[in-house]
């Protein structure tokens, strides 16, 4: 497989959260904004390409059998390391992502990766995957941020972008319009997926 | 301190559902929900592990992680934790309770991965809760959870035999259902539990 | 009299019997030729024993009984076998029948038309004459009756129903026979009483039959185990578990038969025929047909058993009227509608009902879970998500909501008014899941 | 002779003359009553909501079936019967747009994304309600902003500010706080509450909810005109009577328990029957057959849960009326109880 | 036996070797983080006594927390003011105000600290119009004595004016104040 192709297919074709629906937690509870998004979707991306780094490195040394565990420390690792930088350097950003920057550990986005292609490839690749696969991750974070942020708030990265008659849709900064938002988004890329494979 | 346990017990399952407003437990949630009786089991195992790991983070925390200053190592401790208890249980169901490993033990490997569980571990010490306020909290949760998780695979059985439009089919619809379930439950906001 | 009795469900479609409920029973002019499908009841195969070219006479032997559940086949018209071939069946689907040219004579087979006394004859050789006669179950299911008269010793019988109630709309063929033939209707069932040896036995009619109700009354006054049980009219009330669960509160078993409760239930028509045949030594070759509808001549006539639908109806009406849009053998609740007029009456027939063009049909919307259907099924079942289960295919569901147990009344399908096909859709679902079960048993 | 064509189709082959359009219409045109009634009481401007409602979501259902590939049906009056229901629980000083956009939301995702009719979960009316509720609570629900009826108002209560809200807010927002905080009440205005609170048991006062002289969303204003309506669907048997005698029944037993000023047993019964839209709720919107309960069980737990889900909000929960979250809550239990409530099979053990 | 010992010594070595890393980067970011929260609270303190530089935190004996506020470099002198976290129970969160009055007891500001009431009502505490500088819920505390911090109708100097439509909100922040008011009233002598 080419390396474009590794780093590409994280950024369509497995796009994690519209391809492969994983990772929802975070996608719905920390999108109200277009940065907190952003922020998640980075801080996710760190983890994802230091955990596989770390993974790819030793994955001859670390024994099969405790091989998940193994997993689970190195990724818990990194998360504290974000959930640290965070605190110290973007403590508002830290303050509204909340728990949920702890709760990257069991994202199944990133363990998965470790699974199945860092504990199995070589640095270069595993680290475009985790690149490929966090840049994935956070567009359609920001995506979903950023729909929300512009219906529920009327902003867009906190700048006001609509004309002021405009009355935000708050249900979508809401829990339920993150549902809504995401299962609309959701369908609006199957759609374009079966146009592009009917062409 | 009854009136605060129920408090916190209804806050969990109606007012803040962990799934329903606070986005925890999405995968299993979406994952499990495709009938009743999966539904059931996976709640079941989930209250259980819930309340557990409750009872398990919150001595290790307060008496370990804070009395040494090291709580930094908090997310790394505790998903060591639930996951070895996770383990643990299920050995222990196998060997104890039969029946019961019968109907829960497919549904416990999912649980290690499920944010619920560290979420709600993590939230009893964020919200500065006592050992049997984390242990309400954890079995409330855990309840709101089965709550939501039911009600879901209830709509779901229906929905299959509904002509939704085909590119809603599966995830979008079920997403869908839950943000209308959402708003169903915006009729518990506001409530005064004394 | 009783307390009118019911059952919970059911529905109530308009009767429409005031064009036949006066009419007399007439009796046709002989055919010139009749179809006897080989196959007219439900259980063993028969055997042909007629070949091309042979000579019958009323009353012959066609085709001998298969079996201990199986009665045979009599000629129902004297004349030559013209053939033995392939031939429509009101079902629609092409079966094994007999054809036999008449002569014109009605000559009757030796030993046809004698007088017996019932009372004298041991109750062995009483279940044997029934066998012989050909008697099956003349409410529709046509089940060879000797079999219902023949209980296990470990099933006690204490209840006879005899079934007057005919729920169906339109038909009032039965209900001629009770008025017509009472007394005849009376014997037969004490010769019934007499093969079962119940104590108590109770004649079912519905409320909207006073005067059968009247004539039965007066003349059982003095009968003492033997009474006439008045009936809500409601659709199917004369559904056996529906009559069963009225008149005695008892359930038959999911899957059982009345017997398993202790009833046994013989509908008017075959009483007299058990009578006919057991007195006079007629085997079963006429039956009263109610032909109504879009008639000019409705009435209830007595019809020879293989007469085609053409015949009859050229004979009662003249000439076939071309808006002719639909014919319903039956009632029109179960009844079949037949793919042509050249089909045979059958032993079961009990009413022709004609329909002109354009036919009324359900306009088909989507479930709105009305409940309907839910409160109209007189087994309890849910037919609305039953039969979107059935839709999908899904038989792990259809099995979980109970799906043979459906006795196919149709009452879902009347009342919904989404004009779904009900019914249809879970009889589909109930023999799905009967031939899922026949496959596994044929693997073990 | 032979060439006749017979029509062959399975049995039954007579069918009720009832068909999803005439219950639709006949569900319509009980609404006729409290539709003249609201713009009797709130003027064209409620007649604009009603129409508005009625073309959006009319429109929505149309272009939504063009779109699906499937034959545009806005024929069956099913999304007539929910623009108006939307608009009935509206406040008549609700902006157009919130009239259009409930019934889009209404039809597009509550309805038409789970396959169209009968194939919804939630009452589309009551889901755009709280989607609105959500969006632009101040619109929604702002206490002081509901208009009054020209019939008559609040005002006799001699407590200017809460002249035009609705009962319930009155007496959730303002006779409840201030009994429970009398510290923070002049003693003319804490008897002028009390005064207040015993009018509200007269029956002058429930005839005056009864008739329609109290403000609320332009539906709900008369439970007389809404009666006329239910009694017809009643009589034609459209709908259920067990739902809205489960439901009407549980809040009036459980409001004379447990919504009393002053301790059990004491709970204003006629107050919280005849307002909050418990009425329009119960016999037009819990009765939706599509999002309720098919078997008789059911539909009776379904009732008396709304009725228990609709006092718990009312008493203790952020909302005054608690009707529409009510039955949305047992919308989205419904599909259990019926798993749950299949009667038992005749013969079955 | 052995491979289950040789298994266990890798986990924990892994395990070691990650606490080693993480504490590395705890010392590291241990004081910025310290700074991080401290600046938070003092930006929230100075809104709500603008007059004063340095707080010096003093706890009561039965452990109410307060700040007396200096207006110098040195916490010295009379202060100008004091400071104290009021804690109200909202719609559906608990609002946490910070609360600042001058020697008087008039109020010099308050600032809201940490909510999570209903997007659209409860959160309008923390509303600022547009063309406005601060949130006008807030703002209207500024000067009310314990007398005043009541809801009124209408507000004006004798009362606060309620959101509309959110009043469970207004009156739990307007209650925690004036109950903080009161506290600071028995403490400062």
């Amino acid at each position: 497989m080419s390396a474009w192709k590794v780093f590409a297919r994280g950024l369509w074709d497995e796009v994690p959260l519209f391809r492969l629906v994983l990772g929802l937690c975070p996608a719905l509870a920390v999108t109200t904004s277009l940065v907190n998004g952003m922020g998640m979707g980075l801080a996710t991306t760190f983890v994802l390409l230091g955990s596989n780094l770390v993974v790819s490195i030793f994955r001859k040394v670390i024994p099969g059998k405790i091989r998940i565990p193994a997993f689970i420390v190195i990724i818990a690792s990194f998360v504290t390391v974000v959930d640290l930088l965070m605190h110290g350097y973007t403590p508002d950003l830290h303050k509204a992502l909340g728990i949920f920057i702890p709760l990257i550990v069991v994202n199944c986005i990133i363990l998965g990766r470790s699974e199945a292609f860092a504990s199995k490839n070589g640095v270069g690749y595993s680290l475009l995957d985790a690149a490929g696969m966090g840049l994935g991750f956070t567009m359609a974070l920001m995506i979903l941020g950023g729909v929300r942020e512009i219906l529920g708030s009327g902003s867009l990265a906190g700048l006001p972008v609509t004309p002021e008659s405009f009355r935000p849709v708050l249900l979508f900064i809401l829990p339920p319009g993150g549902f809504i938002a995401y299962g609309l988004l959701l369908a609006a890329f199957n759609k374009l997926e079966r146009n592009r494979s009917a062409d | 301190m009854f009136d605060s346990l129920f408090t916190i017990a209804i806050a969990a399952v109606f007012i803040n559902n962990f799934v329903l407003s606070r986005f925890l437990g999405l995968c299993p949630f979406m994952g499990v929900s495709r009938n009743i009786s999966s539904a059931i089991g996976m709640g079941m195992a989930v209250i259980f592990v819930m309340t557990i790991a409750s009872l398990v983070t919150w001595p290790l925390y307060h008496l370990v992680l804070h009395t040494y200053d090291i709580t930094y190592l908090r997310t790394i401790v505790f998903i060591l934790v639930i996951a070895s208890l996770v383990q643990f249980v299920e050995m222990a169901l196998e060997k104890t309770a039969p029946a019961l490993y019968q109907a829960l033990g497919i549904f416990l490997p999912l649980i290690t991965t499920n944010c619920a569980i560290l979420g709600v571990a993590m939230l009893n010490i964020d919200d500065e809760l006592s050992l049997i306020e984390s242990l309400t909290q954890g079995f409330a949760a855990g309840v709101g959870f089965t709550l939501a998780l039911v009600l879901m695979a209830g709509i779901r059985e229906r929905l299959e035999l509904a002509r939704v439009p085909k590119i809603f089919e599966g995830v979008p619809i079920a997403l869908i259902c839950a943000g209308l379930m959402s708003i169903a439950f915006l009729g518990f906001a506001g409530f005064a539990v004394e | 009299m009783l307390k009118q009795a019911t059952f919970p469900g059911g529905v109530h479609p308009p009767d429409s019997k005031e064009a036949t409920r006066d009419k007399k029973i007439e009796r046709l002019a002989l055919p010139a030729r009749v179809i006897l499908p080989l196959q007219q009841h439900i259980g063993a195969p028969v055997k042909c024993v007629v070949a091309k070219g042979d000579e019958v006479k009323v009353g012959d032997v066609l085709a001998s009984a298969g079996g201990f559940i199986s009665v045979p086949l009599h000629a129902t018209l004297s004349g030559k076998v013209k053939a033995v071939g392939s031939y429509m069946h009101p079902a629609g689907v092409a079966t094994e029948a007999v054809v036999i040219e008449g002569d014109g004579e009605d000559a009757w087979a030796a030993g046809a038309a004698a007088e017996r006394d019932w009372r004298q004859i041991d109750i062995d050789q009483l279940r044997k004459m029934i066998q012989d006669a050909g008697i099956v179950g003349l409410g529709g299911a046509a089940f060879p009756t000797h079999v219902k008269l023949s209980p296990p010793a470990d099933k006690k019988i204490d209840t006879l129903l005899i079934n007057g109630a005919e729920c169906e709309p339109f038909l009032n063929a039965d209900y001629r026979q009770m008025l017509e033939r009472t007394e005849d209707l009376i014997e037969g069932i004490k010769l019934v009483v007499r093969i079962l040896g119940c104590e108590r036995t109770l004649v079912a009619v519905e409320d909207n039959k006073p005067e059968a109700l009247a004539a039965l009354d007066s003349l059982l006054a003095g009968e003492h185990g033997i009474e006439a049980a008045p009936l809500k009219t409601k659709y199917p009330q004369g559904g056996e578990k529906q009559l069963v669960e009225a008149l005695t509160g008892r359930q038959v078993p999911s899957g059982g038969l009345p017997m398993d409760v202790g009833c046994v239930i013989q509908n008017v028509s075959t009483v007299l025929s058990i009578y006919d045949a057991v007195t006079k030594g007629r085997p079963l070759i006429d039956k009263v047909v109610t032909i109504t509808g879009a008639v000019r001549n409705p009435g209830n006539y007595l019809v020879r058993v293989g007469t085609s639908v053409l015949d009859v109806l050229t004979q009662v009406e003249g000439e076939i009227p071309e808006n002719l849009g639909k014919v319903i053998m039956g009632g029109p609740m179960m009844g079949l509608a037949l793919p042509g007029l050249d089909v045979p009456v059958l032993k079961g027939t009990n009413g022709l009902v004609l329909i002109e063009r354009p036919v009324p049909t359900a306009v088909h919307d989507t479930c709105i879970r009305c409940g309907g259907c839910v409160d109209s099924c007189p087994v309890r079942l849910v037919p609305c998500e039953l039969a979107l289960y059935a839709e999908h295919e899904r038989w792990d569901k259809c099995r979980e909501y109970h799906v043979k147990d459906c006795i196919e009344c149709g009452s879902c399908s009347y009342t919904c008014p989404a004009g779904r096909n009900l019914v249809q859709l879970i009889r589909y679902g109930k023999y799905s899941v009967i031939n899922e079960d026949r496959q596994k048993k044929d693997k073990k | 002779m032979a060439d006749i064509k017979l029509k062959v189709s399975s049995s039954p082959h007579i069918y009720t003359t009832e068909s999803v359009p005439r219950i639709m219409i006949a569900v319509a045109l009980s609404l006729v009553p409290a539709t003249i009634g609201a713009v009797y009481f709130f003027g064209l401007r409620a007649a604009m909501l009603i129409v508005l409602a009625v073309a959006s979501a009319v429109g929505t259902e149309a272009l939504c079936q063009k779109i699906r590939g499937v034959p545009v049906r806005i024929s069956d009056f099913s999304a007539v019967v929910t623009g108006v229901l939307l608009a009935f629980n509206l406040p008549a000083n609700a902006p157009w747009w919130m009239a259009v956009l409930g019934g889009a939301f209404a039809i597009a995702v509550v309805k038409e994304l789970f396959g169209g009719l009968g194939f919804n979960i939630w009452n589309p009316a009551l889901a755009a309600r709280a989607f609105l509720l959500a969006s632009w609570p101040t619109s929604m629900i702002s206490s002081g902003d509901f208009p009054a009826p020209r019939a008559g108002t609040l005002s006799g209560l001699n407590l200017e500010s809460i002249s035009q809200a609705t009962p319930l807010q009155f007496v959730k927002n303002v006779i409840a706080p201030l009994l429970q905080n009398p510290s923070e009440a002049a003693p003319a205005q804490l008897e002028a509450t009390r005064t207040a609170l015993e009018r509200m048991q007269g029956l002058d006062y429930t005839l005056s909810l009864f008739w329609g002289k109290v403000g609320g969303v332009i539906g709900e204003t008369s439970v007389a005109l809404l009666l006329i309506g239910a009694l017809y669907l009643l009589v034609k048997g459209y709908i259920d009577w067990r739902v809205p005698a489960g439901y009407v029944g549980t809040v009036a037993l459980l409001a004379w328990v447990f919504a009393g000023p002053e301790g059990y047993f004491t709970g204003n019964v006629m107050l919280h029957v005849c307002s909050g839209g418990l009425i329009l709720g119960a016999f037009f919107m819990a009765t939706d057959m599509v999002t309720s309960p098919v078997t008789r069980k059911g539909k009776w737990i379904f009732a008396v849960g709304c009725g228990v889900l609709t006092l718990l909000i009312r008493v203790k929960g952020g909302y005054p009326e608690g009707v529409s979250y009510a039955i949305l809550l047992m919308n989205t239990v419904t599909p259990l109880i019926d798993s749950y409530t299949k009667p038992k099979i005749y013969g079955g053990s | 036996m052995r491979d289950i010992i040789e298994l266990v010594g890798a986990l924990v070595l892994i395990t070691v070797i990650a606490a080693v890393v993480l504490s590395n980067v705890y010392l590291l970011t241990r004081d910025k983080i310290a700074e991080v929260e401290h600046q938070r609270e003092l930006n929230a303190m100075k809104t709500a006594l603008p007059a004063a530089t340095v707080f010096e935190q003093d706890t009561t004996g039965d452990g109410f927390v307060y700040y007396r506020g200096f207006a110098g470099e040195e916490k010295s002198g009379e202060p100008v003011g004091y400071v104290a976290l009021a804690l109200g129970k909202g719609y559906s969160s608990t609002i946490r105000t910070m609360v600042g009055v001058d020697p008087a007891l008039a109020i010099t500001g308050i600032k809201v600290a940490s909510q999570q009431e209903t997007p659209g009502l409860g959160t309008r505490i923390e509303q600022v119009r547009r063309g406005e500088e601060e949130p006008w819920f807030q703002s209207q505390f500024r000067g009310k004595t314990e007398k005043t911090v009541k809801l009124l109708r209408g507000g004006g100097p004798d009362g606060i004016e309620a959101i509309t439509g959110a009043t469970i909100s207004s009156r739990a922040v307007t209650k925690s104040v004036r109950e903080t008011v009161q506290r600071l009233d028995q403490v400062i002598d």
